[in-house]
């Protein structure tokens, strides 16, 4: 009904796609947005080309933030980690299909800030 | 509704009230804690200011500086009446309450706080009411000793107790909590901390908006507030202190207007309360702060803190009858007019999203009250809050919204 | 006139100049040196701010606060992009230019000034330059010292290199003296700073509002200005910083907005600029900043500084040829619009009251630059500023007046 | 010509009455208004009956407060310290026999305030 909180989102919200962890994972990380408690970790499994098989993510969070961690680990299989340094911040506003204003956007961009930490091998989540 | 309060006409006082945040959806605005709506008096004093009388004050001989002068010193003698301080000279014009803290834990704390002295707050204070004191007290190697918040949302007072017996320097707390609502019993408090010899300092932020306020009963040594929080603009806020305190206090920012004279080797402070307010001032901000003051006056803190208590009052009951709704803090009678809740299964900020199209303005997040979100095992909360001009129609808004949010996430 | 600045047209913008002191006696405003008058596209900003948008920025999800934070920190884009900083980041909101003064002092300085360190500033400071450096010589036992004024009211340079082998930490110096209008060689000075490893913090209080600054080939590594000397509002300034140095600094203010995260026992800083930026900032008045940035990039900076020098040299003609007036500093080719002055026999106060009878709106006093009238062995001197909205006509009233002074005291 | 100068203002500024200092002196007594440097030192003999038999003063400002001294030198001559004590702002307003704005006050009113400190017996200059 509401524009903010298309079907899909609120889909997603609810039955999250690849909610879980993966142990042992070849490349996890975890970071939050401190300024609604919203904390995301996100694991992946390469196949021997360094291509995601398999991802998963947990956390807690707001609609937006989980739903766009949800498509996120959906977009991201088969992708090498070369392309998911790509991704963009427009990548996630068009999986979401949603307009968002600037406090709104650090939930919608927590997943791939997780994501892109961990495919440059950060490893200090405090930063 | 209170007989003194004509809300009608009020609200035709404030121009935002009339704002559609989409067409045909009017904006119900409650999130005053945050920022106060300002009223078109206070609009146009700023206005009349910059369009007739602007200049820079004190030392101007031309009309425009003296006239400049009357309206920024005026404004504090009224705003001086308004806490009822003995003189306007206890009037210190700051940016914000955070910034009055600052001051006092920079002037009067690295003058006075030295390694093991205790310095205490509360677990439900604002951050701008802790991180000043934990820098002081990283600084100076002073201990900083938190009096708890217990499950009704209230100071726990005996642990307060046993803090005293510690000899504390000052005990630093807040008038009334900006997520709670709880109303703090500051001349109690205060009474005690004077008997081992503390200085209370109060940050009035939500109190002075709300409440009568009356520094010569309250007990407070310091009392910090926001014009932008009670009507008036941004950018100007207030520490009111004891005359005797400021006067020995050491200054804090240097630079024109707060010094007598200066040769290149050293400089002599000026009188209170110039000593503390460096650099050009918020002239204008002054002015219509001083129109805000003027504003509450007429409409009466009596009957806009009695508004407030029978509007939280409608509305933590309505809200309670919403299925998977929490409301945080005391009952009604024991807060003022914030009501921080949370909705079984939906995340605040979604509540919020979902609330802001259908035009209702509350916030969600920590509230800048971390320590105190954590304390009740929360990462946010949402929060509704009321200030003279909200009704109960919009309370009734609010519910309709919660009741929309939860079958959206249902 | 130059070509690019229509001033009859210009002076229409600005709603205060068509102000009478008496009725038949319109204002000559002669004092922007001390604070400029406002153009109503800046006024209405604010205005429109209040009525329309009004909220507490940053975290807020409903549509004024996201409308309140765009404007906020589009203010932030438009101001880095007029001083052509490398990042938004780099701008810093503070009061006005002596608390972005203190903030150096206070986070930079207490960070890194050490027992027997040398300070420089100059003779020709505003006490807002001097005091603050005098503080954190007196906490840190530093040494202060002084770069000495020439008698024709410029920087003694070679009394500069000399100091420069004295190691020192930090140079500050204004851009503009705001009583000799005297242009100092910033990037000469910087250079020559830098080569000994000093930093180098320029008050540009007079250069920022008068002439093109670009912080990119300026030379210094932070810059102070503000609003209310370039068209904009009161109670909001500008510190600006080179990144890596803002970064490295302690914060200075603790509170809301400039924390990450905070626990009962510790805090984490935000990121910049907001690590700065303590409590509720000054919303309004930088949306009226803002404006006041657009009105001056579409007069065009180089046509504002064009007119002043104009209107400069003809003061200056105009002035010497009153019997018994001497004009302070720099020949007009060297100098802003700043015209502080003398008439023997006569007290600059009464120069000015007499003046402000005909509408006529000039400064007298010390002009917060005690030191510098020392220097040139006077209490006290007039001073007549000029801005983009000066007109001859206005010159011509002012020498008029000073005839009409002369006649009165003969 | 202009209220604000009134002709015995300039009078007196032009021709100050009791300028001058009186050495030895029973009471003298020095201040400055830093705001505009002026200065003003006031000098007191007194007579048998502790009464002002000469007042003298010297110092140099605007035309405001050296008037206003020099008014005032007259108006105290034969007054007891008491009678000195009682001096208020009006009466050095209605001396001058003009209206001045907060900062021109100060001005006005620095001989005045030079006065009672020597009246009160204060030595120290700087407060
Ligand atoms: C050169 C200079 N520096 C600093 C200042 C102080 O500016 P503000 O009073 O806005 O802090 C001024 C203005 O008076 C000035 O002219
Ligand atoms: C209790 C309390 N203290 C302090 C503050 C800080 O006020 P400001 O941001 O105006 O400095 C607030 C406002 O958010 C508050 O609610």
């Amino acid at each position: 009904m509401d524009d903010m909180y298309r079907e899909v989102i609120l889909d997603h919200y609810k039955h999250p796609r690849n909610y879980g962890k993966l142990e042992p994972a070849d490349i996890s990380y975890e970071d939050d947005n401190p300024l609604c408690g919203d904390r995301i970790r996100i694991d992946i499994r390469l196949d021997e080309n360094d291509r995601v098989k398999e991802a998963a993510f947990s956390g807690k969070g707001c609609a937006i933030s989980q739903a766009s961690a949800s498509m996120l680990t959906e977009e991201i299989l088969g992708k090498s980690l070369d392309e998911i340094k790509q991704i963009g911040k427009e990548q996630i506003l068009e999986l979401l299909g949603i307009e968002l204003g600037p406090t709104r956007l650090k939930c919608a961009l927590l997943s791939l800030k997780v994501l892109k930490a961990g495919a440059y091998g950060i490893t200090d989540a405090d930063n | 509704m209170t007989d003194s309060l004509d809300l009608s006409n009020l609200r035709a006082d404030f121009p935002v009230l009339a704002r559609e945040i989409k067409p045909g959806v009017p904006l119900v605005y409650l999130d005053s804690t945050a920022t106060s709506q300002k009223p078109a008096a206070v609009i146009e004093a700023m206005n009349n200011y910059y369009r007739l009388s602007n200049a820079n004050i004190h030392r101007g001989v031309h009309t425009l500086a003296e006239e400049a002068t009357a309206l920024y010193e005026g404004a504090r003698e009224r705003i001086a009446k308004f806490i009822n301080a003995k003189s306007a000279q206890e009037i210190v014009y700051t940016r914000n309450t955070t910034e009055s803290i600052n001051l006092v834990a920079y002037s009067w704390g690295r003058a006075n706080i030295k390694a093991g002295d205790v310095i205490v707050i509360t677990e439900m204070e604002h951050h701008s009411n802790i991180v000043p004191w934990q820098m002081l007290a990283a600084e100076k190697n002073a201990r900083l000793v938190v009096i708890p918040v217990t499950d009704d949302g209230e100071l726990n007072l005996s642990r307060f107790e046993s803090i005293l017996e510690m000899g504390p320097k000052i005990v630093c707390l807040t008038h009334m909590s900006n997520v709670l609502g709880t109303i703090n019993p500051v001349a109690q408090i205060a009474e005690k901390a004077h008997a081992v010899r503390a200085l209370v300092l109060v940050d009035g932020a939500q109190s002075v908006p709300h409440l009568p306020v009356d520094t010569q009963s309250l007990g407070a040594d310091f009392l910090a507030f926001s014009a932008h929080k009670m009507c008036g603009p941004t950018g100007i806020g207030v520490l009111w202190g004891r005359k005797e305190l400021l006067e020995a206090m050491p200054p804090f920012l240097g630079g024109g207007d707060m010094i007598r004279r200066v040769t290149l080797t050293e400089f002599r402070v000026n009188d209170l309360p110039h000593k503390f307010e460096a650099g050009t001032p918020a002239i204008a901000e002054a002015v219509g702060f001083g129109a805000a003051i003027d504003y509450l006056v007429s409409a009466g803190m009596g009957a806009v803190s009695g508004h407030e208590r029978e509007i939280i009052a409608y509305a933590l009951d309505r809200l309670e009858e919403v299925p998977g709704v929490k409301v945080y803090g005391p009952r009604a009678e024991r807060k003022g007019g914030v009501a921080a809740f949370t909705l079984d299964g939906v995340h605040p900020h979604d509540i919020a999203q979902i609330l802001d199209t259908r035009g209702i303005a509350v916030r969600a997040g920590h509230h800048c009250a971390m320590p105190l979100h954590e304390r009740f095992g929360l990462p946010a909360t949402a929060r509704a809050s009321f200030y003279l001009y909200n009704t109960q129609a919009e309370v009734d808004r609010l519910v309709d919204g919660l009741y929309e949010v939860k079958k959206l996430f249902a």
